[in-house]
């Protein structure tokens, strides 16, 4: 029988992790993703996993060390946070190049400097082009959910590229709530052991990592194809997961009230509980708004997006992170999948960095500026919400 | 939905209060959660430090900060001077201080409905240190009927193991006694 | 394959012998030691029946074999010659 | 023993230059592991030599990502036999730019997990991959494209990082240095490597004919001319046992170790006297030291 109990979000990724069964966790600890891989160190030493956790120098060996065990045909799992992926970075794109499916959380927190603990998705948007899936959680049961399904979709034949569970470091890493844990058996026949392609084995020597020069364009285009073949894939699974445990969270989007919706808000990650509540209030002020979760990051669902959108006037796309020199780079690719086509325009919002708490009034405040740029008919290339400006001098 | 938050020292255990509160919502059959000061990793023990705790008959999707709480506890009279406690406090909200004191000697706003209790003395008594959450959830759960005592004891027993879960068992159901019988 | 996964000793259809200037050539001297076949680079001497054998496939014409050699049986000549 | 199996592990068509060192200690080091072996490469010449796609000269299993990780991913890989309660032995083959500079906080790591890994250094002491740039592992005096001989430089004016003293600090159950000029010695010293759980440490010392410029036909000679001046000492510590040392009779004058090879030309002339005189100097120390 699956039990709820009230955990914190880190447990309920380290239990997700311990359903899975792998047989390697490395990890090296970096706040606030530190306590997910204390608790997996606890259920080795407790014998409650029979996995190798091999404790490592940096991120840097952590994730180099998954790329051995994950090529060596085992089930490989690593997490880290802000600095940690992106020392990780140089190995997240050769363990990609590899397709090796290893499953990473990576727990949300902004990048230095300014030196800070905060979170926000600056971290991993510089991991936007390694060739990781990424999938963005909303809530822990959610975080726990998409783990199982992490290592199903990760190590599909027809995809086998690492997939990164992006979660908002404090905000679910460290909130207590209701998880609801599985059964083991009912996890196990979700999620059969993993079946290699290939692997480093000496009585079928192949060579891993190898040297090209004219067959670049077709490794890279190859990874593109898995993605996009990992598009129905997410959705499926997802709706698998469902059938099998009760639970949906969304394929690669998700909505929420968009249907009649004026203003649609596109948004990844722990804000959209909160949206989701902002859209009940407003809509009670009859102000017609909808809630866009993107949940799958890469591959980037531009179609499912159009579609849900087609109808709004505006969709307000709020960014936690900058791509400093253009944007918020949530809005520049949902900007690119609404070109050419029959879609309401994009207003992007740079709202949350650094930690800067998500509330009611920063919310209406976008909603506000989405309103006023629908009657004027006046886009402004960005917004700024709940900016500082005694900070700006 | 009501939205509890917790002014605390760090290293006192205003996080595991938080946490407690939010199991104790989850045995009596309703939904909760449970969050620390955002980051909180430049803060060392003795630092003043906040915690936060929603309960709700719904799922909660909220993750914002609390700014209008219905209950704040404050876990010693020195954050007083130190932290604007009452901040947003909803009217007719209730704040919990951890004194001796007498509530109108604390110095906080009148129009607020100000309730004390001497945790501490109670937690020396029973746990034998002046480790005071258990008894303020005991006395909390008193002052506001959001609580049964026995929600309270579950909680303690979940989190905890050995013999600290009696102790602790002890010093709620003391304050909340001490508190129903005033 | 996928990930640039391949398989073992393929280098085997890459001829190396093309880069070869001089060419090392066995002479009756030959006892089959070994010797040049352990400090061979290229992997292109075989020690069959006391004689070392030079794959000119591979060979790029290094030649430490004939420097190494003790008995000085084998000589580098001129590829075009 | 070893070398009358004959086993060639390392296939030919491989790309190294003609004469190259490393690929001398590739197949030595092969034939003394056998085929139940995961090797693990860094980025450099060996990596790039052996592993054009679909041409890989390796006849055992083998994995390469970067440059300064191969200690980590064999940490890896081992952890993952360990799982699968597999023994092939999981072996790191890397240049001394992976070792000595960029992957040497990555095989730190790796010692200090006591992982059953053994870490092989091929030493041709710069980065040869690259074109010829000083690295730690570069020796005082040597010319290169980053520590250029010139008006006012002499080459390379610190000494030779000490890698093997850096190994045993971490108290890893064997280190031993070795050349391609003495396989015998090289063979065993790496088949010893099977028999001790621990991770362990093997320098072998690698002459490149294009870095250092020399005719392609002298790698051996230049490798034993290096051990026979006592400027690279060939010795093996295993744990709890005293040092072993390979002893030189017949000690030769540096001079004819630079004297061989462009990257020292330069020292030759009257000018450099010094410099030579002080690599000489070296080398003494290391007879005295290691009781060559």
């Amino acid at each position: 029988m699956s039990t709820i109990s009230v955990i914190e979000g880190s447990m309920a990724v380290a239990q997700a992790v311990k359903a899975c069964r792998p047989g390697v966790i490395a990890a090296y600890p970096i706040s606030p993703q530190t306590h997910i891989v204390e608790f997996l160190s606890q259920f080795v030493a407790d014998n409650e996993m029979d996995t190798k956790y091999v404790r490592v120098d940096a991120e840097f060996s952590a994730a180099s060390a998954v790329y051995g065990s994950s090529a060596t045909g085992v089930r490989s799992y690593t997490a880290s946070s802000s600095q940690g992926l992106l020392l990780m970075s140089e190995v997240l794109y050769a363990m990609a190049g590899t397709r090796l499916p290893v499953v990473l959380t990576g727990v949300n927190r902004t990048v230095s400097a300014p030196i800070t603990i905060q979170p926000d998705h600056q971290d991993t948007m510089a991991l936007r082009d390694t060739g990781l899936i990424q999938l963005h959680v909303e809530n822990s049961q959610e975080a726990y959910a998409t783990h199982i399904q992490a290592f199903k979709l990760a190590e599909d034949h027809d995809i086998l590229l690492p997939v990164m569970v992006c979660m908002d470091g404090w905000i679910l890493t460290h909130s207590f709530e209701p998880v609801k844990l599985e059964d083991q058996e009912k996890v196990d026949e979700f999620l059969p052991p993993f079946v290699p392609k290939y692997r480093l084995d000496t009585k079928n020597p192949l060579t891993y990592g190898a040297y090209a020069d004219d067959e670049v364009p077709e490794f890279r285009l190859m990874m593109h194809f898995a993605q996009e073949r990992a598009k129905e894939k997410i959705e499926k699974i997802a709706r698998e997961y469902e059938a099998k445990f009760g639970d949906y969270f969304g394929g690669l989007i998700d909505t929420y009230r968009c249907d009649d919706a004026e203003i649609v808000m596109v948004a990844m990650g722990s804000v959209i509980g909160t949206l989701k509540d902002a859209v009940d209030k407003l809509r009670k002020e009859n102000i017609k708004v909808g809630v866009l979760k993107v949940r799958s990051y890469r591959p980037f669902p531009g179609e499912e997006i159009l579609s849900a959108v087609k109808g709004a006037k505006m969709v307000a796309v709020l960014d936690k992170s900058l791509s400093v020199g253009q944007g918020g780079p949530l809005a520049t690719d949902v900007k690119a999948a609404l070109a050419n086509k029959q879609a309401p325009p994009v207003l992007g919002c740079i709202a949350g960095m650094g930690g800067r708490d998500m509330s009611m009034v920063l919310i209406r405040e976008i909603i506000e500026k989405s309103q006023k740029a629908i009657t004027t008919g006046k886009i402004p290339d960005i917004e700024y919400i709940a900016l500082k400006r005694q900070y700006l001098e | 939905m009501k939205e509890i938050r917790i002014h605390g020292r760090g290293g006192q255990g205003s996080v595991v209060t938080a946490e407690l509160f939010a199991i104790a919502a989850h045995q009596s059959g309703r939904y909760s959660q449970a969050f620390p000061y955002l980051g909180g990793g430049g803060e060392r023990r003795g630092a003043p430090v906040q915690a936060f705790t929603r309960i709700d008959d719904k799922p909660i999707r909220i993750r914002s900060k609390i700014y209008e709480p219905d209950y704040v506890i404050v876990s010693d009279t020195t954050l007083i001077k130190l932290v604007d406690v009452t901040a947003g406090v909803k009217p007719g909200g209730m704040v919990i201080v951890n004194t001796e004191k007498d509530p109108m000697a604390l110095g906080l706003p009148k129009e607020l409905d100000i309730r004390t209790i001497n945790a501490t003395q109670i937690a020396v008594e029973k746990i034998g240190r002046p480790i005071m959450n258990t008894a303020l959830m005991g006395a909390f759960a008193a002052f506001t009927g959001e609580f049964d005592i026995e929600s309270i004891k579950a909680a303690i027993s979940q989190k905890f193991s050995g013999a600290i879960v009696d102790k602790n068992v002890a010093a709620a159901v003391a304050a909340y006694e001490q508190v129903k019988s005033r | 394959m996928i990930g640039a996964v391949c398989k073992a000793a393929g280098s085997l259809q890459y001829k190396t012998g093309t880069w070869r200037d001089n060419r090392p050539e066995v002479t009756d001297k030959c006892n089959g030691c070994g010797i040049c076949e352990t400090f061979c680079p290229d992997s292109c001497i075989t020690i069959e029946n006391k004689k070392c054998i030079i794959d000119y496939d591979y060979c790029k014409g290094c030649g430490i074999c004939a420097n190494e050699c003790v008995r000085k049986a084998i000589v580098m000549r001129e590829e075009r010659k | 023993m070893v070398l009358a199996e004959r086993e060639n592990l390392l296939a030919a068509g491989h790309r190294a230059c003609p004469g190259c060192g490393a690929a001398i200690a590739l197949r030595q080091i092969l034939r003394a592991l056998g085929r139940d072996t995961i090797v693990v490469s860094a980025t450099g010449c060996v990596e790039t030599f052996t592993s054009p796609y679909g041409m890989s000269a390796w006849e055992v299993p083998w994995i390469h990502s970067l440059f300064e990780n191969s200690a980590s991913v064999a940490s890896g890989v081992h952890a993952a036999l360990e799982f699968l309660r597999e023994k092939s032995s999981v072996v790191v083959i890397s240049g001394d730019g992976g070792t000595f500079d960029i992957g040497m906080g990555a095989m730190s790591g790796m010692f200090e997990r006591k992982q059953n890994i053994t870490y092989i250094c091929y030493d041709n002491e710069a980065y040869m991959n690259t074109g010829v740039q000083g690295s730690s592992a570069t020796p005082y005096g040597s010319s290169t494209t980053t520590t250029p001989a010139g008006k006012a430089s002499f080459g390379k004016i610190q000494p030779k990082k000490d890698m093997p003293a850096i190994a045993l600090a971490h108290d890893v159950d064997y280190v031993a240095t070795a050349s391609i000029a003495y396989p015998q010695d090289l063979m065993k010293k790496v088949a010893k490597t099977k028999e001790i759980y621990g991770p362990k440490y093997i320098q072998v010392h690698t002459p490149c004919t294009i870095g250092w410029g020399f005719d392609s036909s002298k790698t051996v000679e230049v490798g034993k001319l290096a051990v026979e001046t006592g400027l690279v000492p060939i010795y093996e510590v295993e744990k709890g046992k005293p040092m072993v040392v390979k002893k030189v009779k017949n000690k030769k004058p540096v001079e004819e170790y630079l004297r061989f090879q462009t990257r020292f030309r330069h020292l030759l002339k009257e000018e450099q006297k010094d410099i030579a005189n002080q690599i000489q100097a070296i080398c003494d120390k290391n007879i005295e030291r290691f009781g060559i």
